[in-house]
């Protein structure tokens, strides 16, 4: 029952949240409005028991990306968002159908043998697990992925930076 | 502005980046600009890549209200000009003034004098270094040690003149009464007292690693555009120019003193060196104080001058090296009991023309501290 | 919801919120007393119980404070964003006020079988994730105040604790790392009886660390760019005043606790102390006076350090505090494996060779990011 | 939907997350449902799905900057050429 009444609330916030994203025209309202979202999210995970996912989606998105899109919209547009007249593109019906497609494709089997709730089994969330886990099943996938955060960093800066053309008259002094 | 060795930064596309302008107004009512100042301040991120000063906020008509009046009425609005330290705003009038007539200045008056200016000159420096470290961002507590230490002088500037600021206290050809009895020996142990004071002071800050890199490096005046702007005071001497006017003018009886001036080797003058020229001046001033009190005699305190003060036409400049450079007045007399010209060489008004060239390229929080190191009081700047 | 529980929640919950805002008047009280002391003054000392003259060392003025910011107007300016001018506030004191739960503290009304506030597998990435929230709160404030010092401000803030944030957790790290748990609980556990983990050099390393990043992250002397009232007037709370003001004013003193609890449980012991035999609830006593006595020592560096400027304060986290970290989870690392050798002679060894390296390290650092500032000699004309 | 409709590429990338964290979310459902939850497959997918998705966020707003700077718009429409 609480965990029903949770769900509705939860998944409200986040649903809202994210429609408000992708309809707001102010965009840092936009990027806080996502924020509402991964914390909704944040929340369903918890509900769901994957506290360290919570955790981890708190951090991650809420802390780190929401920052890094806040910092992007400073750099790139007036503060008071764009003052794009047709905000809409051209292809939106495409979209929708693309959207829709998908959608259907992907979830009619497993709608179909979803399974009920009573199904869920009461497990003790243990971060502990999760870390053991990580290590030995996962080290390689583990180890990639510290790679790949490395070249996305590397090449994130590079791009943000843009070539430095090395010109006499841009040194200082 | 100048044509010297100005630092120039024209505003590098550093690294690609291209961020818009952010065109700042700081003051007329900013904590740290030290009255009514105002710094339009164009930023790229936090540094500065271009600044305006604006000042006249605080203009009170002084000169052509002093050529309204008689020559003495004006000795207790020169009090106002550098509110800090009325008393050598009084001397340098006093001085120009004096040069329009014949005057004997008895000795023991030309004692008091210097006793007075150069317990100005603590009061001053003192003040100046309190602001500087809170201009760093210390929460006033040095400012709090400053005040502590001034109030003991504030308080022999009223046992001697009745006031504590506004201390209308010279007269031409002498002073308005002598000090009260018991005053110099008071003096005495304020000034005895003030090393100590001045050891703590060195401790806890000369060598204070924020402190240090705050201020080292920071808003560097390179000696020829000092000279060229024609800044004066601890502030050409913290560029390297050894140039005194208490050494250079021997005005008064400074050539009976022995001191010496510090002065920066080299060509830095950045903050840390005004900083560290004003504590190293207190200690000087501390001797010629200990020489002056041990000299003083008993005797007149006002010469031979006219009860009514009208001088023969002619000109004149009465100069003083004032706590925060030349101090000057220039009176053109013609006859009449008024002057005809009336005019004041404020040392802030000029220190504060190098400050867009000492502050572009630099943070902003380094215009802070490079205008609390100019030391400027606004009631001079603007007049 | 069965009654119970909820019942349960509120006796969890409710006296945290209230000791920590009670102790939060009082820190306002005991930290302008302390600033008035270091300074030559006598700091406030006129409010005590109304309409008598008894001034009880000044224990009024906060209620006073508290009165005069609730009635004050609600100043909003034009051109602000108003929603976000609004929740920027209630933003900035949420998180803070939630960590306080992840915090071990064993409440003497709180048995076994009762509900303490929150016990999280992971509280320690908890805290860290949640108190990261103050970043976009400060940003919000700074940005919906459409005021440019309010944006510096801002954008120092969020630069500032980003840049914090990962001292603040590498050091953090190594403590998870020597228990082998995220859980608040047990990581005080394992420090019991004067095993406080402080007292180790990879220990003493990381709590300083934690502490320096601590005053970066709440925005403490001599870290506190973001409200620089001598060059941004008040940072990002510019434009507020009255009870939105009060509410910044609470979430910053709020986070300075949480923080210090953190550092508390995660170095200095938790709620370990002497008496706890005799006395098991002296824990929240001891925990609550280790916390005072971090905080006494963020007053006094507020009372005497000037403030850095902004490119030194981001060369100090990133050029000397991350690698500093970085080497101390070696370290730790390395003493963790000597400790499982169970050798007196190796353990000495593992001392001695720890401390040489994270002082070696920390004064080699200190070396190179100092560059050519020094104390200078002044030459003297006759 | 907002990656197909809206033409400001900043708020693309809000709908590319969205969507990552959609396939997220379910995850962790199906994953709470399932027959042996103790395997822990759904937490670990996740997790590397938020490790990428905050790489691809950190590429993707260096990407929005340099067009940025090149461009002077983040409209995607308008951006329609690969070299000029």
């Amino acid at each position: 029952m609480n965990e029903e009444i949770s769900f509705w609330i939860l998944s409200a916030i986040a649903v809202l949240g994210a429609l408000v994203a992708v309809r707001k025209r102010n965009l840092i309202h936009g990027v806080f409005a996502l924020l509402v979202f991964f914390a909704g999210l944040s929340g369903l995970f918890l509900l769901l028991l994957a506290e360290f996912i919570a955790a981890v989606q708190v951090l991650v998105y809420i802390g780190a990306v929401g920052v890094l899109l806040l910092f992007a919209i400073m750099l790139t547009e007036r503060v008071a968002g764009d003052d794009d007249r047709r905000m809409i593109s051209r292809g939106w019906s495409w979209g929708l159908l693309a959207a829709a497609a998908v959608f259907v494709v992907l979830l009619l089997r497993p709608i179909q043998q979803l399974p009920s709730q009573d199904a869920a089994q009461p497990i003790k969330p243990s971060v502990e697990a999760l870390g053991h886990k990580l290590i030995n099943p996962y080290v390689v996938t583990l180890e990639v992925l510290a790679l790949l955060l490395t070249a996305a960093l590397i090449g994130a800066v590079t791009a943000a930076q843009g070539l430095r053309m090395p010109k006499e008259e841009d040194s200082p002094e | 502005m100048s044509t010297a060795a100005a630092p120039n930064y024209e505003l590098i596309q550093q690294d690609g980046l291209e961020t818009n302008l952010l065109e700042v107004s700081m003051g007329p009512h900013h904590p740290s600009t030290h009255g009514v100042f105002r710094m339009d301040v164009k930023l790229d991120g936090e540094t500065v890549v271009d600044l305006r000063p604006v000042f006249g906020y605080l203009h009170r008509n002084h000169e052509k209200l002093a050529e309204n009046m008689s020559y003495l009425s004006s000795m207790p609005f020169t009090d106002r000009l550098d509110y800090f330290n009325s008393m050598t705003n009084n001397w340098a009038y006093a001085l120009a003034a004096e040069k329009l007539i014949e005057v004997e200045v008895p000795e023991r008056a030309e004692y008091l004098r210097v006793i007075m200016a150069e317990l100005t000159r603590l009061v001053n420096h003192v003040t100046l270094i309190g602001f500087f470290i809170n201009d760093l961002g210390a929460l006033g507590t040095p400012l709090l040690y400053a005040f502590r230490e001034r109030e003991k002088i504030l308080d022999l500037f009223e046992q001697a003149s009745g006031a504590r600021m506004m201390c209308n206290y010279f007269r031409f050809g002498g002073l308005r009464n002598d000090v009260p009895e018991g005053w110099l020996k008071r003096a005495g142990e304020v000034v005895d007292r003030f090393p100590y004071f001045l050891d703590e002071y060195e401790q806890l800050l000369c060598e204070n690693e924020i402190i240090l890199s705050r201020t080292q490096g920071v808003g560097n005046l390179p000696r020829e555009l000092a000279i060229s702007a024609g800044v004066t005071g601890p502030m050409l001497r913290a560029s390297g120019v050894a140039y005194d006017l208490r050494k250079v003018d021997q005005y008064g009886i400074y050539d009976r003193f022995k001191f010496r001036v510090p002065y920066t080797e080299g060509d830095t003058g950045d903050c840390y060196d005004r900083f560290m020229i004003r504590v190293l001046e207190m200690r000087e001033s501390i001797g010629i104080l200990k020489q002056a009190l041990a000299g003083i005699s008993e005797g007149e305190i006002m010469g031979n001058a006219p009860r009514v003060f009208k001088p023969k036409p002619a000109e004149s400049y009465g100069r003083i090296e004032g706590p925060k450079g030349e101090l000057g007045f220039y009176l053109i007399a013609d006859g009449t009991p008024k002057p005809y010209r009336y005019r004041v060489r404020p040392p802030s008004l000029i220190n504060l023309t190098v400050l867009r060239d000492m502050c572009l390229g630099g943070k902003i929080a380094d215009a802070v501290i490079i205008l609390g190191s100019i030391d400027i009081v606004l009631g001079e700047v603007d007049r | 919801m069965s009654f119970e529980l909820l019942i349960d929640i509120l006796i969890a919950t409710v006296p945290l919120m209230l000791i920590f805002a009670t102790v939060f008047a009082f820190t306002t009280w005991l930290e302008r007393k302390a600033l008035a002391r270091i300074q030559n003054r006598i700091g406030p000392n006129k409010v005590g119980i109304p309409c008598t003259r008894i001034g009880l060392f000044g224990l009024g003025q906060p209620t006073a404070d508290g009165i005069k910011m609730i009635f004050k107007e609600n100043i909003v300016p034009t051109g602000a964003d108003r929603l976000f001018h609004l929740l920027a506030p209630i933003l900035a004191l949420i998180p803070s006020m939630l960590v306080l739960c992840f915090l071990p503290l064993d409440f003497p009304w709180l048995n076994e079988n009762s509900v303490k506030a929150f016990l999280l597998d992971g509280a320690v990435i908890f805290f860290f994730a949640i108190t990261g929230l103050n970043t976009l709160a400060v940003f919000m404030a700074g940005w919906a105040s459409r005021n440019k010092y309010s944006l510096l401000g801002g954008m120092r803030a969020v630069a500032q604790m980003i840049s914090y944030e990962i001292p603040l957790v590498l050091s953090a790290v190594i403590v998870v790392m020597m228990v082998g748990s995220l859980d608040a609980a047990e990581i005080a556990g394992e420090q019991k009886g004067g095993n406080w983990f402080v007292f180790y050099p990879w220990g003493f390393a990381a709590f300083v660390i934690f502490f320096i990043a601590a005053l970066a992250e709440t925005n403490r002397s001599p870290f506190d760019l973001p409200e620089a009232e001598s060059e941004i007037i008040a940072g990002y709370f510019t434009e507020y005043s009255g009870f939105k003001f009060a509410l910044f004013f609470l979430a910053e003193y709020i986070a300075m606790f949480a923080i210090s609890g953190l550092a508390v449980t995660l170095f200095l012991g938790g709620g370990d102390g002497p008496g706890l035999a005799v006395l098991p609830w002296l824990s929240v006593i001891w925990f609550l006076a280790k916390i005072f006595a971090l905080i006494a020592v963020m007053i006094w560096l507020r009372g005497t350090l000037p403030r850095l400027r902004v490119d030194q304060l981001m060369g100090f986290a990133w050029k000397f505090m991350l690698p500093l970290s970085i080497l101390n989870i070696f370290v730790a690392g390395f003493a963790w494996h000597a400790k499982q050798l169970d050798s007196q002679f190796i353990m000495v060894i593992t001392w001695v060779i720890s401390l040489a390296v994270l002082y070696g390290a920390a004064s080699g650092l200190n070396q190179l990011n100092r560059g050519k500032v020094r104390p200078r000699e002044y030459k003297y004309a006759e | 939907m907002g990656a197909f409709t809206r033409r400001n590429a900043i708020v693309v990338l809000f709908s590319v997350e969205i969507m990552l964290n959609a396939a997220n979310l379910n995850f962790i459902a199906f994953w709470r449902y399932s027959d042996n939850p103790e395997l822990l497959h759904g937490p670990m997918f996740t997790l590397f799905a938020i490790a990428v998705a905050a790489a691809e966020v950190a590429v993707g707003l260096a990407l929005v900057i340099a067009v940025y700077r090149h461009f002077k718009t983040v409209d995607l429409e308008s951006i329609n050429t690969l070299r000029e």
